[in-house]
């Protein structure tokens, strides 16, 4: 009776042992006729988001301008990372060269999925686009990464620069505990001590917990003129700015200003009347007035029914950037050869004028001080002021 | 002084937030012994039902909220005829099981219907805001949730204590088969208290979304939140979880205004904590075999 | 004497048969081993699926062999990642040498946390074990200087396996090294569950009253079992880390738990076997799905889940052996 | 020549409820010794406290002079103290053979270098799971043993908890009515099987069949309400008026 068992038992189990072989198997073929761009990033889990707009912005991109560059049909492979997973990340790009015969690699809503490629990516001299991923030392982990987002240095610095060339000189920061928060404060505080102003004081707060209250009430506690934001879009910025509202630090004099990313545009019409003032320096607003963007917005909203935001734009422009590449090699696509391209490579972005950087393959780009404001029934960051042709000042 | 009461009462608000959204499972969890994980799902559908019955349907927030309460009810009692029921007497592995796979496609769903992105909600002016009182400034909203707490605890504690169908429920959670044989229909009993547990999740995540926000993940996000709350107080038990979410509130908050640099791990610390010191909750009921 | 062995022999016999090796596992090993020549582009998958379900099997060892349930088991998976993981990056590059010290640094996590679960039922364990891995993650966190942080620990550099084979982009030497280091390791396993200790194992999950009225020192049992199983997922985090050449804060994450946890439930818990098969069943359909809708697979992978549940207890291994058991018994009753 | 098993001035109160009151009960070398009293006499008590499942709140407990209060119960079993349940408290999926070789191999387990105890296979114990299947055979088990417990008729199942016990190689054997709920027709194997115990073992039983109780034991101890009434031998329990006042119940 139990050997029979067992015997069973372990024809069911060598069954999943050779289906294990027949799954894995299936391979997908190269077609001499099509260029492919795998994206790899978060299409699920807490940061769908991400993986959405990125996604979205790429589509977007084609959209507007025909599936076809120099007789090549390019076509997307989109991969799911399901969150900040690098091993997954790695085994999809590895995948992706080896089955798919991919082009190009793109995509990278966050820091580890982007780092963990880097190794695969110059043995395989992949040229790789980073849409989003925002961390300085990026670019300098493998000589195929080029990124066409932002660094968080380079938002951060001039949110400095602005506050205090506007009277501002004690700044309270609260950043989110962890990797890029520590890197926002460092930046901020960094160029905000250097030019005579004062931090008076530090908080970071636990990535996952909805209770900012007790942070706000601290910083209300200690009247500074005004506070330093860096969190995580998602629920974050929202429960931060409702807290900030609700304790009254607006009718206290502490004024809110932030990264571009606290004040994302997906999240304005949640956020309503809440964030109406907040300053904020990014590299891109869904307002911004330019006919690359007017083009952009409407390409995009046949693709999404949301608003893009600055992510969005991440994939857009990484698009233009592979079709660029494409155009000049007239579809030969070489690793080498299109990371000469791509390095001085100049793009007319939604968000202004861009380069990606001939020495260190990273972005330069306009930063903009923006301030929320209600535009036709919606809430919007309008821009006021330029910060012209940023390098990445982490490097 | 004046900063430690206000702590306090930022405290219990927050703790009030919490027992709010898990009350509901310690219900499922501890009276029916069901280990459904999928709780936040419940919350969650409570949530975009707000949001919708409040953006689509132009509702107040406050006539919203029984709306909400009783669609959820309803709409688990569906869920709890095709999916729950066949499991009652499962091993809780497979009820694990079955909930992960209704978080997986709860989460899918409310990608693919509402967008990845956060939902809005606004609350009404009266409840934004604070209110001075004593030279404490104490938030309307956070005011409003601990009345509703007050509210919840004692309808259920006089309902689960004082009415037939509270001692209907007691009967067949203790005694399965003699509560039968006394003519009480467990499963009919079972099928209101599960409605019930939704119910009231379905209505804490309503509340919750001004404070925590709403999106596809929500179910996940704050599982351990709710598990964290119900474990501690010793499931099934209402003042138990009252008193997990309060003792966890005030420590988690106190904790973070007073020493910040350890923000993240106080309320992990305080559950194993008080699970150590209480291993079956701190108003649990042993279970005699 | 001589008759009196060859009564029981029969009886011994029966135990010999439980313990020996069945053509069926035979097979099972063999065709991993052809996955190396068969499938040579998918092998950086085939040796993930493989390390999840060696972490699945130490789970195995505490939810199917030891009755304990944990939600926390990725704590000792990432101590061990990032104990690989930073002595590759400080210098230590030798892989075996990163294996045999992650496995010793979960293990004495494991020994010392271990003793936290002697109190309460299933659930209070659970959210201890939840707990524990949750402060972890944040230790994690906040140590960004050691660890990297969310950003990922950098510079892991691994050396050539024995001195000789570099890790290939085509994931080669990495499959084969996952492999070899599976097998000895499920060996191990393997003979230890049919060993006394197993046996003692099985009836302390069986009737813990009973085995301690039979004179097993259940604590002591549990801690033991509590570290070996620690020293294994420990091992298994290693093994990702030095065929991934990086660490991320995920290896300690509640979502890594989780999943480990759904799929050993999916294979079949209390079967050795479960654990490999729960993964790769878990993470070929999620490939697959996630292939065919990056967006939305999970709502198809949470459909399946929740038919099997309702149709099929005792996970993937338990359903096969069943559905074979039906097809016996309709052939006895065609053959009568 | 001193008990075997001895208890003195053992005192349990769960909150404000005493359930053992002042017990000083002695079982004398190869004694076959009885407990009974009425249900809720706090019998079971009583022998978890014995076996060490729980803590008296005073007293002390001796095994052959050794005070061995404090000592797990796991411990008092390879001291030579084994018991048996009055509800089956059996391993449902394992084998009769692999359940009592594993009683055996426990109680051998310092015999056993590591190896032999975490590596090598059960059946290579050659000499255990004889003797554990000559154990079975004795108690009628040997046809049985090879498939899984909860497979197994009540009446075999109750023999099967002897049979765990004595693996361990008990001087003091405790049996909490190892009749209960087997069949009239069923329980005289079961009689035959304790009736032939090997003398060496101390046997005190607690039981409520009376046919039982006075065939097989040389000595009685009465508790009722926590509390020793009287001890004695079968003939002075049986005429003693108390005993049948709270036993027999007032109507005899």
């Amino acid at each position: 009776m139990k050997t029979a068992r067992h015997k069973r038992f372990g024809l069911a189990m060598a069954a999943c042992a050779l289906s294990l072989g027949l799954v894995c198997g299936q391979a997908g073929a190269a077609e001499s006729d099509t260029i492919k761009v795998g994206i790899i990033t978060e299409m699920s889990g807490p940061f769908a988001d991400f993986g959405r707009h990125i996604v979205n912005g790429a589509k977007a991109y084609m959209q507007q301008h025909g599936d076809t560059v120099a007789g090549k049909k390019v076509v997307l492979v989109i991969k799911d990372t399901t969150g900040p997973a690098p091993d997954v990340a790695k085994r999809l790009a590895q995948e992706l060269i080896v089955k798919d015969k991919v082009d190009f690699l793109a995509g990278f809503g966050l820091t580890p999925n982007a780092l963990a490629v880097a190794p695969i990516a110059t043995e395989a001299k992949m040229p790789t686009i980073i849409m989003n991923a925002a961390t300085s030392i990026i670019t300098s982990k493998s000589p195929y990464f080029a990124r066409v987002s932002l660094t968080l240095p380079q938002v951060t610095e001039p949110m400095a620069v602005w506050a205090y060339k506007n009277g501002y000189r004690q700044v309270y920061t609260l950043v989110a505990d962890y990797g890029p928060g520590h890197d926002a404060e460092a930046a901020f505080k960094k160029v905000f001590t250097k030019m005579g102003g004062q931090v008076v004081g530090e908080a970071r707060v636990p990535l996952k917990n909805p209770e900012f209250g007790p942070y706000i009430q601290r910083i209300k506690d200690s009247k500074p003129q005004a506070m330093f934001v860096f969190v995580t879009p998602g629920e974050m910025p929202i429960a931060l700015i409702k807290s900030y509202r609700e304790r009254g630090l607006a009718k206290a004099g502490i004024k809110l200003l932030s990264t571009g990313d606290v004040m994302e545009d997906g999240d304005q019409d949640a956020l309503g009347d809440n964030a109406l003032g907040m300053i904020s320096t990014h590299q891109y607003s869904a307002a911004h007035k330019s006919p690359e963007n007017a083009a952009f917005l409407a390409a995009y909203a046949k693709i999404d029914p949301l608003r893009p935001n600055f992510m969005s734009v991440g994939g857009y422009d990484g698009m233009a950037a592979i079709y660029n590449v494409i155009k000049q090699l007239n579809g030969k696509i070489d690793g080498d050869k299109a990371m000469a391209v791509l390095k001085g490579m100049k793009i007319n972005s939604p968000r202004g004028p861009i380069q990606i950087d001939a020495a260190t393959r990273d972005i330069v780009q306009n930063v903009y001080v923006r301030e929320v404001k209600k535009v036709g029934g919606h809430y919007y960051n309008v821009e006021f002021e330029t910060f012209k042709a940023l390098r990445d000042p982490g490097k | 002084m004046h900063s430690l009461l206000g702590v306090l009462f930022d405290g219990l608000a927050y703790g009030s937030l919490l027992f709010v959204i898990s009350v509901g499972l310690s219900i499922t969890l501890g009276l029916m012994g069901f280990n459904n994980l999928a709780h936040g799902v419940f919350a969650m559908a409570g949530g975009y039902l707000l949001v919708t019955l409040m953006g689509a349907a132009g509702l107040g927030f406050l006539p919203a909220l029984p709306i909400v309460f009783c669609a959820v009810a309803l709409g688990s009692l569906v869920l709890e005829r095709t999916l729950y029921r066949p499991l009652y007497k499962s091993t809780p592995l497979i009820q694990v099981l079955l909930s992960v796979g209704i978080i997986f496609v709860a989460t899918a769903g409310a990608n693919f219907m509402f967008g990845s992105g956060q939902q809005p909600v606004v609350i009404p002016e009266w409840l934004g805001g604070q209110l001075s009182f004593l030279g404490l400034d104490l938030s309307r909203y956070r005011l409003f949730l601990m009345a509703i707490v007050a509210a919840i605890t004692a309808g259920l504690v006089f309902g689960l204590e004082r009415t037939r169908f509270g001692a209907k429920i007691r009967a067949s959670v203790d005694n399965q088969r003699m509560a039968e044989s006394m003519g009480i229909r467990v499963d009919r009993v079972f099928q209101l208290t599960f409605a019930l547990g939704s119910g009231l999740a379905g209505l804490g995540g309503a509340l919750g979304v001004d404070v925590l926000g709403l999106d596809p993940s929500f179910a996940v996000k704050y599982l351990v939140y709710f598990l964290l709350v119900v474990v501690v107080g010793g499931p099934g038990s209402v003042f138990g979880t009252l008193l997990a979410a309060l003792l966890l509130g005030v420590a988690d908050v106190a904790g973070k205004y007073y020493v910040p640099q350890f923000g993240a791990f106080i309320i992990y610390a305080a559950m194993i904590i008080l699970l150590l010191l209480f291993p079956h909750g701190l108003l649990g009921r042993r279970k005699s075999k | 004497m001589s008759e009196k062995l060859s009564r029981a022999s029969n009886h011994l016999t029966f135990l010999r048969t439980l313990e020996r090796w069945k053509p069926a596992e035979i097979v099972f090993w063999v065709a991993l081993v052809a996955v190396q020549f068969v499938f040579p582009t998918s092998l950086v998958f085939a040796s993930q699926i493989l390390i999840t379900g060696l972490f699945a099997l130490s789970l195995d060892m505490l939810l199917g062999y030891a009755g304990i349930v944990t939600l926390g088991h990725a704590a000792f998976f990432g101590i061990g990642a990032y104990t690989a993981g930073l002595l590759a990056a400080h210098g230590w590059q030798d892989p075996l040498l990163g294996l045999v010290v992650a496995g010793a640094a979960a293990g004495i996590a494991g020994y010392l946390s271990s003793f936290l679960l002697s109190r309460g039922g299933d659930l209070t364990r659970l959210m201890i074990t939840l707990g524990i891995g949750l402060l972890l993650f944040e230790v994690a966190n906040s140590a960004a200087s050691i660890t990297g942080g969310v950003d990922g620990l950098q510079g892991v550099a691994v050396g050539k396996l024995l001195g000789l084979f570099a890790f290939d982009l085509y994931g080669k030497t990495a499959y084969a090294y996952v492999l070899v280091v599976s097998f000895l390791l499920f060996a191990f396993v393997r003979s230890m569950m049919h060993s006394p200790y197993g046996l003692a194992l099985r009836s302390m999950r069986e009737n813990q009253v009973r085995a301690l009225a039979v004179g097993i020192p259940i604590n002591a049992v549990l801690t033991n079992i509590y570290t070996l199983a620690a020293v294994i997922a420990g091992i298994a985090g290693a093994l990702l880390t030095q065929t991934t050449q990086f660490v991320g804060i995920d290896v300690l994450s509640f979502q890594r738990s989780a999943d480990l946890l759904v799929m050993l439930i999916i294979g079949g818990t209390a079967t050795l076997y479960g654990g490999f098969v729960g993964a790769a069943a878990f993470m070929m359909v999620q490939d697959r799905l996630s292939n065919l809708n990056p967006q939305y697979w999970q709502f198809f992978l949470g459909v399946l889940l929740i038919v099997m549940t309702l149709y099929l207890r005792g996970g993937l291994l338990g359903g096969l052996g069943r559905l074979a058991a039906l097809c016996k018994r309709r052939r006895d009753k065609e053959r009568s | 020549m001193n008990p075997i098993l001895q208890t003195r001035d053992l005192w349990k109160a769960f909150g404000g409820l005493i359930v053992t009151k002042n017990v000083n009960l002695s079982l004398a070398r190869g004694a076959r010794h009885a407990l009974i009293g009425p249900n809720g006499a706090g019998k079971t008590t009583l022998i978890n406290q014995l076996t060490g499942v729980l803590r008296p709140s005073s007293g002390q407990v001796f095994l052959d002079g050794e005070d061995i209060t404090r000592i797990p119960p796991n411990a008092r079993v390879h001291r030579g103290l084994s018991r048996t349940f009055q509800i089956n408290t059996l391993f449902p999926r394992l084998t009769p053979l692999e359940a009592v070789t594993n009683s055996i191999l426990v109680r051998e387990r310092k015999g056993l270098n590591i190896i032999k105890r975490r590596v090598f296979g059960v059946s290579r114990r050659v000499n255990h799971v004889d003797e554990a299947y000559h154990l079975l055979e004795q108690l009628n088990l040997a046809k049985d043993c090879l498939v899984e417990t909860h497979t197994l008729a009540y009446g075999k199942q109750r023999l099967l908890e002897m049979a765990l016990a004595l693996a361990a190689k008990p001087k003091v054997l405790l049996l909490d009515e190892p009749a209960a709920g087997v069949p009239e027709g069923e329980s005289d194997e079961l009689f035959a099987v304790l009736n032939s115990l090997p003398k060496e073992i101390s046997i005190l039983l607690i039981e409520h069949d009376m046919n039982l109780v006075f065939n097989f034991a040389d000595r009685i101890t009465v508790l009722v309400n926590g509390e020793e009434l009287v001890t004695g031998t079968p003939t002075e329990i049986a005429e003693d008026p108390r005993v049948r006042e709270v036993y027999l119940g007032k109507g005899h």
